[in-house]
Parts: structure tokens; C-alpha cells; sequence
């Protein structure tokens, strides 16, 4: 398992760098629009609208962009709290946190994938 | 002679022989105001207890082996002035170490981790010297010079909380000088050394703190070295999938 | 360092024991900030560095030597950049070099103004590759083990756990730096307490021509802190208190090199101007200026950046916008353990020795500015060569025998321990040892200070014996360490005290102010002082001279 | 105060004398500049809540109109916006202190590749941030395409 972890932590460093970089890009956005300004009533919610939005979504820069916004996140989170499990003095316990936490990133990266195909 | 100030020096003392675990104690040093703490502490040495152990050299900040916690922060005892300090200076050895006594700490860890990261010129075949030396333009020696300015004097061991943490890490220092190396228009073991940075405990455990930048005193800036390190190493790996060293692995 | 190198590079089925009382990269060539020399450029030649070098030395150098030196300091110098010193670059990406008190031409090679640095850093990062290379960090020498006129090995007092430990080889190089702590007002760091000089001193090597303390211009008041030679050599400009360039303006022997004159002739210049009055007052004592305003604020940054970064913290001044204090401070030890061209100490066998600590006769009666560091390397490897080829034809010793001489070491020390004596301190020692020295053997010197010097050295020694101590732990103990060094020192100031006061002349660093003039027929020869318990006893040794004649020596 | 872990920075083979243990840094984890770190550290926890949730709504999406109106309505709970609100705060203090940090980590050439000055990719990175969302959020809006 360790050795796994070393093998691919290139990659999962990957993506963690392009969770930070463009998940907080297209983050921020998003949080703006979608969660805060539109449900505040802030931004009338005719961009939102069901048709509109589908059309977006279902192209295919729209699937790979939602794609990105879901999955990428979930490494930067993982990687991160791996991070704060280690700084509180979890080096120990790292074999078991590390697995789990890549193992949750890796699955909602399916989802998100599995999300964004059936659009 | 102008007036002095005096301070409270709250110094951590730990002898093995005697204390089960460190103690501090305290002295009222009379500090001229040109002093730095360093000077105080010697001071206390020659003047009021001649059991204080620490280490000093050079006393100009390029030696290193004066580094300490000066109230709570990594700092050069031979740079940090007194009169920047409050009234009470409480002084304990470096965090992240283990103490042999007093304010001085275990630097062999440290020493072990710097041979590891091949902090030397590695070449496929060693120049001679009658054919005189390399050539290196000035923008080639800037991508390395900043990073071989490390005195190795542990202040961002002291601040990095992976340090801390995370035992096998080999830390900011010699990353930054393995990396220097692999910098350096002169060699040729960079991917030698990526391989080792690749390693467990190596540059991926770094989580950017960005501390041991903040206090390194010759601003060698390791946060740099390390991520650049980082880079270079998942550069290198993707390559490696890309096209395949033959025989190498 | 460089012998321990050239040593295993040597031979592979050796090994080598690097012994040093701190880590090695804490070792005060880490200080040195100018550059280092060596024939670099197309107008320049072997001859003329030949030349500039036994000029400096005031003729007492030894020519063979000085060849020797200049022929290899350029390859040593190379050798160096191969194992990754970052040395500063010309245009098309050679190395660059800058000029250089006493040199004719640029032929100093630097890396900004921390050449110390970096070269010590690059031999220490280089030799960590080799696994032959045993380090024993911060274990102090005490004493070496000589068996029937040759040298064992050395015990040494580990710091960190506090027992002698002896470690036994075929032969030694000692590389132990300079004395400069004998002095109050130094650039020398902490740990220069001439441990080397002493060690082969008490086991029946000479120390030569210990009378040659270089007094280096400039230096912070107060804290000693040296502003490198490289400030005069990239352009700044001496002044006195009414801002007169007086090394232009006033004769002082320096002619047309003005600033670039040697250290020797610029460090009197300096004490005349203040003892004429044109000094400026502080509570540290009189001081000069060292103007580099007009050099400009981006080459002071590119060429001299720490130069200015010692300035703000140290003197709280910025050398961009106004000139740096500055008054002449100990520099380095011409003189020191008496050894031949090939490393080899005078007496002993299998001892040899390097770099400051060592007197080959390079730099006479004064050194030229970047010449050291050369020095370290080219004699290091050179020494590091000797040694192996002695040790190869040397018979082992007999271990059991030596391990008595440990085991004494280690009474001796435990004996130190927490030493309850007549109530002497090891401040109240070095200070009144500091304050002799300075009064006796400073940049001018009498007759009659000079024997009240060597006087009040010897009452030292008598002190020493009563000194108290308060640290009785044996884990890190740093005053043990404190006293063993200022034995070593007291050794040191005397060979030094009583040597100055033999030579009735003056020359290079030595200046006397009863005998101004140079005196070839009489004094053109080396000083040797030898131990004995009664007291030093001193001895001459020739000069090798060569194509060059002593002359008048005037820039 | 914190121990460090016990085995911090000490050598494969200790030495002969007994250390004591090693402290950790006096002000970590929640003191002077550390506590941006910590912060930092924790918005990892936010981002990964962020994931599942952009997750869930991508789903609403794929799964008809009734279902992705019902997940804008949920959204204007108060429970929703005030963790948006917290969101929001973490993605620009993340943006704010990464792009700070990430030029540097730069390497100085990749093959013979050199990357832009230091304050090029600064500007770049704090414009396209800004860009991006203005752009982004427009078309989200409806006010692009
Ligand atoms: C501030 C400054 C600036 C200088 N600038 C220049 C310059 O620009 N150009 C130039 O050419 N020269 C310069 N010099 C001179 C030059 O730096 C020195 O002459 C040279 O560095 C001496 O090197 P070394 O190897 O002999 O000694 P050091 O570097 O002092 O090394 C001595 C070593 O011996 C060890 N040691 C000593 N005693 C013991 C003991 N008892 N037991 C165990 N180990 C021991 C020490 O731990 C240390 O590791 C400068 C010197 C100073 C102080
Ligand atoms: S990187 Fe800076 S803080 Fe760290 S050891 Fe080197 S000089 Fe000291
Ligand atoms: S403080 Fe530590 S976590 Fe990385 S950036 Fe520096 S090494
Ligand atoms: S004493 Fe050398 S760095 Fe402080």
C-alpha cells in the first residue's frame, strides 16, 4: 500500500496542484452564481433555468467543465486534510488516513464522472 | 558610554546528567544597546553562570551555529539586536530537535539527511582539470545561486510544522541543496536525484507552509526549492511514463 | 578539508578521520568574503603573481614556495568550480576576478563577497560523497600522541559525551585555522583559538615567524566584523574625518595603488591619520571612513551584497547612502607551524599541516589578500598528498601503549571538570591576555610594550593554574572547552610576544616605531620559537630566496 | 506545550548521551503566522464538502427538471447559503495565498523552456482568476451564450 502511495504521489500531486488552481478558478464562480447570488435572489434565475442549463451542461466542453469543478476539489480536500492529519501528529496513522482519504476522492471522481455522462 | 538596558533572559537549561527534563532559568543581563542576543548570552556565560552551553562561531551570521528560539521564533542569536526584543527574552534551542543540553540541539539527523540528497556536482564523465574550467553564463549561475546561499543553520527546520510532524521528512535545507545541484547548468544527476525525491518523506511530504521561507535569515527562500523540487520531480515522472528509460529502471 | 579529500582521491584503499571541534561547515574559512587567487586572465602571468606575492612578504617568503603556489593555485582554483563553487561569471561565462590589495591585475577570483562560503560549502558538500571520509564532528583535539618522534594519532575530547577518545592513524595533517582570539578586537570567529599551533607547539615542533599578525584595515568597530578588501577593490575610497582621501593625498607608501595598496602599509596609514587627529570619535574608539556611495546602489548589491547587509545590522549603516566606520582589526596569523613545501612539520614525523595554522613561508612577513584561501587548497592537497605517501611506508604503533596516553588525557580533563580553584575565571584570563596582546603586539610596536607583553603573558600562565570552574557536566561542555582553548591561546600569545620582541626591525605586518627601517643584514630570516617548559627559546631559520632580490618595497 | 514527534530530526543511530525530546514550533498550530497555514490547511474539508455538492447538483441535473429545480430551492436554505458564505471566504483566501506562493515554486527551466518573470505570472494568475469568474459566472447568469 505504501508503496503504491509512493508510486503514484507524482499524480495525486497533479491533481491536487489543478484542485487548488482551477477548482478555486471555477470555484468562485460557481459559489457566486449558482449558491449564493441566484438562491439570494441577487441574479434573476433565468441563467439557471432547467433547458438552458442542460444544454450547457450536456456539451462537451460543459460536461468536461463540470467534470473539473466536481473532482478536482475532492483531491485538493483530501490531499489537504491528509495534511492537517499529519501536522496534528497523525504521521502514524498515516497508512490507514492517506488510503481513505484518496480512496473518498477517487470515488466521487467516479461519481463525477458518472454524473457528468448521464447528462 | 551610553546608558544600558536591562532584560530578563529566560534561558531553557537541560543536563542530562542531572535534569529529568528541561528547566528554565532566569538572569537579569545588563545589555548595552548595540547588543545582540547572542552577545547577552555570552554574557551570562562569562559574567554569571559559566554552565550555560550554546554554540557560536563567527558572530556575523554566516556560520550558523547560533540558531535558537528567541521568543517563540527561530532566529539567529547572533543578528536579532536586543533592543527589538520587550523586557523579558525568553530563549529555548531550536524546536524539532532533540536537546543534548541546554540550548544546544542534535544536528547529526540533519547531517544524514543532507548526504542523502547527493549535495554534489554529479557528472557522467568528471572534467579535467587541464581543460580548465566550465563555462556558465550569469543567468545560469542565478537559477542556483539563491539556493546555495544556506548556511545550514536549522532556523527552518525549527519553523516547518512537517518537520515537526513527520519524521522521515528530509526538510527544507537539503532539499534546497539537493536541488541546487540539480540546478546547476554543471550537472548532470538531476534525475538521480529526482529519483531520490520521489522517495518516502522526501519533497511530496512538504505541505507548503511557506514558514521555513519566512524565517530563513540569508533568504534562500527553501519554500521555493522544495516546490520547484516538486515540480521538476512529477516533470521528470511524467516523462518517464511517457517515454520509458529503457534499462535504466 | 582539501587534504582529506586529495587524500582518499588518492588512495583508494585509505581511509580518513576528519576531526573538527565544530561541524565542518561552521569553520571560520566560512567568514571570508573577498576571493581567492589565482592567474584567470590573459594579461596576467605566473610571474607577476610570483612577483606581487614575495613583494608583500617584504622578501621573507620562501621562493620556492611562492612558485609552487602560483603554478597550482590556478588549477586548484579550477578544481574547485568542477565540484559546483558558484563562482562569479564574466560576460561570456568564464570566471570572473576583481582586483585585490597588493595584487598588479585582477586575479582574484570570487563568488559575490562570500567566497569563504562557498568554498567551504562546495569542498564539504563534495566530500560528503566519500564514504572514507570518517567525520568526527565537534570532538576537540588535546593532544597529539607522538611515540618515539612520530606522531600516532591524536586523543580527542568529545564534546557531545564528554570522554577522550584517542584516534590512531599514520600520520596527521592539522588544519586548525588561525590564533586571532589572542586579540580583543578581531574578525576572527570564536572558535580561532590556534588549538593547532599549540598542539604541535608542546610536542616539539617550532612555531615560525609568529610575529606577523596582519592587521586588516577594515573592520566595524566594536564588533570586529570585516568589511572585505573587495569594497577597496571594486572601487571605494578611504577618507578621514574631513572626508580627505588621505592614501591619495598624503604620502603613506601606498603610490599610485592608493586603496589597492597591501593590508600592512593601509592599517598604519589609518592609525597615523587618527593619531594625527583626523579620526572620528565613538565610544568604541577612534575610526576612518570606507566610502563606497559612489559606487552606486545596484554594483554594491550585485558585487558586494553582504557587505551591506552586514552594514545595516552591525553598524547601522547603509554603505549606499553614507560611508562605513571603520578602523584596522586582527586578520590572520602569518606566522605558524613550522612546516617544508611538502606539508611536513619540522621535527616531528608523520605531522603535517595546512592553511593558517601552517606557516610553508608563503606569506612572510605579510600576506596579500586572497591569498589564504589559495593557500588552503593548494598546500592542503599538497599536505594530504604527503601524508599518504608517509603513512603508506609507516609501521603501525602499539595500540595498547597509546591507549595510556587517552587514558592520562582523560584524568587530565576530568581533573578540569568543575575545577575548584583560586578563584581565576576564564573571562578575567582572556580579557587581561587580549588587553597584553593588544597593548604589545598591535599595529605599532616598542620595545618596551613589547617586553611588558611578554611579561604579563608569562604571569598569565602562572593564573591559569588557579582557575575555577562551574560546569561540572559532562555533556556538552563548553567551558572545559573554553579552558583547554585558552591554554592553547596562552601558548599562542607567547610564541607571538616573544618572537616580536627578537625582531629589532621593521617588516611587513610587523612595525616597529624604534626601528622604522628594514633590516636585511641582520633580520632577513625566519623565527623560530620552540617550546620549553622554562619558557620559549627562539631560533633562526634562512630564507629561500631565489630570482628575486630583496629590495625597497614601495608601490 | 506539544511535544514534536518523538523521533523528530534524530539520526538513525543516537548518540550516547540522552537528548531530550524535541518541541514543536512554540506557536504552531493556531499562533502568529501559523494560523493562516492551519486555515489553509482546513479548507481542504470545505473543498471536499464543495466537491460532493457540485456532485449532487450535476446529478439533479441528469436527473430532469423537477429534480434540478428542487435543488435550487434547496439551496436557499439558510443552512446552505450560510455555508456558501463560509465557502465563498475559503476559495478566495485559498486563491489569495496560493497564488502568492505558486510563481515561486516555479522551476527555473523546464528543458529549455523558461517560464516568465515572477511578477508576469503573478498579474497572469490574479487576471485570469478574475477573468474567469466574471466570465463564468456570466454565463452561469445567462448573461454569455
Ligand atoms: C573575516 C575573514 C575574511 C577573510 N577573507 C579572506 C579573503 O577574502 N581571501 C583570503 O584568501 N583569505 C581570507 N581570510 C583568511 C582565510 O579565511 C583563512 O586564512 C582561512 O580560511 C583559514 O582556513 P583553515 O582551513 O586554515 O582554518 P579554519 O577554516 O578556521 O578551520 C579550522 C578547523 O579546525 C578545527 N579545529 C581547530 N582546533 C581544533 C581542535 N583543537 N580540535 C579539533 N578541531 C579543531 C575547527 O573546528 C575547524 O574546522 C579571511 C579570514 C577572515 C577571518
Ligand atoms: S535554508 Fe535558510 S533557514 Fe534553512 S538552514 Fe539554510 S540558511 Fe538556515
Ligand atoms: S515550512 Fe515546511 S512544509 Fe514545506 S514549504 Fe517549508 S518545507
Ligand atoms: S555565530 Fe555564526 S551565525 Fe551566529
Amino acid at each position: 500500500m505504501k508503496h503504491l502511495l509512493l508510486k503514484i504521489e507524482p499524480l495525486i500531486w497533479l491533481l491536487f496542484g489543478q484542485g487548488i488552481l482551477l477548482g478555486t478558478i471555477l470555484l468562485t464562480g460557481w459559489i457566486l452564481v449558482v449558491n449564493l447570488g441566484v438562491p439570494l435572489g441577487l441574479i434573476s434565475d433565468d441563467g439557471l433555468a432547467f433547458q438552458r442549463a442542460h444544454e450547457l451542461g450536456s456539451s462537451l466542453v460543459g460536461r468536461l467543465v463540470l467534470a473539473a469543478l466536481c473532482a478536482l476539489p475532492l483531491w485538493k480536500g483530501a490531499h489537504h486534510m491528509r495534511h492537517v492529519s499529519i501536522d496534528s501528529g497523525g504521521a502514524g496513522r498515516d497508512a490507514v488516513v492517506a488510503p481513505l482519504l484518496y480512496g473518498v476522492a477517487a470515488l466521487g471522481s467516479l461519481l463525477a464522472i458518472a454524473a457528468v455522462i448521464r447528462l | 558610554m551610553a546608558e544600558t538596558l536591562v532584560k530578563k533572559f529566560v534561558v531553557t537549561r537541560f543536563d542530562p546528567d542531572k535534569d529529568e527534563a528541561p528547566r528554565t532559568e532566569s538572569y537579569e543581563v545588563p545589555c548595552h544597546p548595540d547588543w545582540k542576543v547572542l552577545d547577552a548570552l555570552n554574557h551570562i556565560k562569562d559574567e554569571i553562570d559559566g554552565s550555560l552551553a550554546h554554540r557560536w562561531s563567527c558572530r556575523m551570521s554566516v556560520c550558523g551555529s547560533c540558531g535558537m528560539n528567541v521568543n517563540g521564533q527561530p532566529t539567529l542569536t547572533c543578528k536579532k539586536a536586543v533592543s527589538d526584543l520587550p523586557d523579558t527574552v525568553e530563549v529555548t534551542p531550536l524546536a524539532n530537535f532533540p536537546v543534548v543540553r541546554d540550548l544546544v540541539v542534535e544536528l547529526d539527523g540533519f547531517m544524514e539527511k543532507l548526504k542523502s540528497v547527493k549535495p554534489w556536482i554529479i557528472r557522467a564523465k568528471e572534467k579535467a582539470v587541464e581543460e580548465g574550467p566550465m563555462r556558465q553564463s550569469q543567468a545560469e549561475l542565478e537559477e542556483f545561486k539563491q539556493f546555495s546561499m544556506c548556511i545550514n543553520c536549522m532556523l527552518c527546520y525549527a519553523a516547518c510544522p512537517v518537520v515537526a510532524n513527520e519524521p522521515e521528512f528530509l526538510g527544507p535545507a537539503a532539499i534546497a541543496l539537493g536541488h541546487r545541484y540539480s540546478v546547476d547548468s554543471r550537472d548532470e544527476g538531476a534525475a538521480e536525484r529526482n529519483e531520490i525525491f520521489r522517495g518516502e518523506g522526501t519533497v511530496f511530504a512538504c505541505s507548503y507552509a511557506n514558514e521555513c521561507s519566512e524565517v530563513c535569515p540569508k533568504h534562500v527562500d527553501p519554500a521555493a526549492a522544495v516546490n520547484q523540487a516538486k515540480f521538476n520531480a512529477v516533470i521528470d515522472w511524467a516523462a518517464g511514463l511517457v517515454l520509458p528509460r529503457g534499462g535504466k529502471e | 578539508m582539501r587534504a582529506a579529500i586529495a587524500a582518499v582521491e588518492a588512495d583508494p584503499d585509505i581511509s580518513v578521520a576528519l576531526v573538527s571541534k565544530v561541524y565542518p561547515m561552521r569553520s571560520h574559512t566560512v567568514s571570508a568574503e573577498g576571493g581567492a587567487a589565482g592567474v584567470a586572465r590573459e594579461d596576467d602571468s605566473l610571474e607577476m603573481h610570483g612577483f606581487d606575492t614575495v613583494k608583500g612578504s617584504d622578501f621573507l617568503g620562501d621562493q620556492d614556495v611562492i612558485q609552487y603556489f602560483v603554478e597550482h593555485a590556478p588549477k586548484e582554483l579550477t578544481r574547485l568550480e568542477h565540484w559546483g563553487c558558484p563562482w562569479s561569471r564574466n560576460e561570456d561565462g568564464s570566471v570572473a576576478t576583481r582586483a585585490f590589495g597588493g595584487m598588479s591585475t585582477k586575479r582574484t577570483w570570487y563568488a559575490a563577497d562570500k567566497v569563504g562560503f562557498h568554498m567551504l560549502h562546495s569542498l564539504f558538500q563534495h566530500s560528503l560523497r566519500f564514504d572514507r571520509i570518517v567525520r568526527y564532528d565537534e570532538q576537540f583535539v588535546t593532544k597529539l600522541i607522538v611515540d618515539g618522534g612520530q606522531v600516532r594519532g591524536v586523543t580527542a575530547l568529545d564534546i557531545r559525551e564528554g570522554v577522550v577518545r584517542c584516534i590512531l592513524g599514520r600520520a596527521v595533517v592539522l588544519c586548525t585555522g588561525g590564533a586571532g582570539k589572542i586579540f580583543p578586537f578581531t574578525t576572527n570567529g570564536n572558535i580561532k583559538t590556534g588549538d593547532g599551533m599549540a598542539l604541535a607547539y608542546r610536542s616539539g615542533v617550532p612555531l615560525k615567524d609568529m610575529e606577523f599578525v596582519q592587521y586588516h584595515p577594515t573592520g566595524l568597530p566594536g564588533t570586529g566584523i570585516l568589511i572585505t578588501e573587495a569594497t577597496r577593490g571594486e572601487g571605494g575610497h578611504v577618507k578621514n574625518k574631513d572626508g580627505e582621501r588621505f592614501l591619495v593625498t598624503r604620502d603613506y607608501g601606498v603610490g599610485k595603488k592608493a586603496e589597492l595598496g597591501p593590508r600592512d602599509m593601509i592599517s598604519r596609514a589609518i592609525v597615523q591619520e587618527i593619531e594625527a587627529g583626523r579620526g572620528i570619535d565613538s565610544q568604541y574608539g577612534q575610526y576612518a571612513l570606507l566610502d563606497l556611495t559612489h559606487l552606486g546602489e545596484e554594483k554594491i548589491d550585485s558585487r558586494l551584497p553582504m557587505v551591506r547587509e552586514l552594514c545595516k545590522i552591525y553598524a547601522g549603516v547603509d554603505p549606499v547612502y553614507e560611508p562605513i566606520p571603520i578602523r584596522p582589526v586582527v586578520h590572520y596569523m602569518m606566522g605558524g607551524v613550522d612546516v617544508d613545501i611538502d606539508g611536513k612539520a619540522n621535527g616531528v614525523s608523520g605531522l603535517f599541516a595546512a592553511g593558517e595554522t601552517a606557516c610553508v613561508s608563503l606569506n612572510g612577513a605579510n600576506r596579500l589578500g586572497s591569498n589564504s584561501l589559495t593557500e588552503c587548497l593548494v598546500f592542503g592537497a599538497r599536505s594530504g598528498l604527503s601524508a599518504v605517501n608517509f603513512a603508506k611506508g609507516a609501521s603501525a604503533g602499539d595500540d595498547a601503549a597509546l591507549a595510556k596516553v587517552g587514558e592520562a588525557e582523560q584524568g587530565r580533563i576530568d581533573a578540569l571538570r568543575g575545577k575548584q580553584g583560586g578563584g581565576e575565571t576564564l573571562a578575567g584570563i582572556r580579557g587581561d591576555m587580549q588587553k597584553a596582546m593588544e597593548s604589545g603586539c598591535g599595529v605599532y610596536r616598542e620595545e618596551a610594550t613589547m617586553q611588558q607583553t611578554v611579561r604579563d603573558i608569562a604571569e598569565l600562565e602562572g593564573r591559569y593554574a588557579n582557575l575555577s570552574l562551574e560546569d561540572s557536566s559532562k555533556v556538552f561542555n563548553t567551558e572545559i572547552v573554553a579552558a583547554l582553548e585558552l591554554e592553547n591561546m596562552l601558548d599562542c600569545a607567547r610564541a607571538v610576544s616573544n618572537s616580536a620582541a627578537s625582531r629589532n626591525e621593521s617588516r611587513g605586518a610587523h612595525t616597529r616605531r624604534d626601528a622604522t627601517a628594514r633590516d636585511d643584514v641582520n633580520f632577513l630570516y625566519h623565527t623560530l620559537c620552540h617550546f620549553d617548559p622554562a619558557g620559549p627559546r627562539l631560533d633562526k631559520k634562512d630564507v629561500t630566496l631565489g630570482r628575486w632580490e630583496p629590495e625597497e618595497r614601495k608601490y | 506545550m506539544a511535544d514534536a514527534h518523538p523521533h523528530a530530526m534524530a539520526p538513525t543511530r543516537p548518540g550516547k548521551t540522552r537528548t531530550a525530546p524535541p518541541q514543536r514550533p512554540p506557536q504552531f498550530p493556531m499562533g502568529g503566522r501559523y494560523l493562516a497555514y492551519t486555515a489553509f490547511g482546513w479548507t481542504g474539508l470545505i473543498y471536499l464538502l464543495l466537491g460532493f455538492l457540485v456532485i449532487e447538483a450535476v446529478w439533479a441535473l441528469g436527473d430532469g427538471a423537477a429534480a434540478w429545480q428542487e435543488q435550487l430551492l434547496r439551496y436557499e436554505h439558510p443552512v446552505y447559503i450560510a455555508f456558501h458564505v463560509l465557502a465563498l471566504a475559503s476559495v478566495v483566501f485559498v486563491g489569495v495565498r496560493f497564488f502568492r506562493l505558486f510563481p515561486k515554486a516555479q522551476p527555473p527551466r523546464i528543458g529549455p523552456a523558461k517560464p516568465p518573470p515572477q511578477s508576469l505570472i503573478h498579474g497572469t494568475l490574479y487576471a485570469v482568476w478574475v477573468g474567469a469568474t466574471v466570465v463564468f459566472g456570466a454565463i452561469l447568469a445567462g448573461g454569455l451564450f
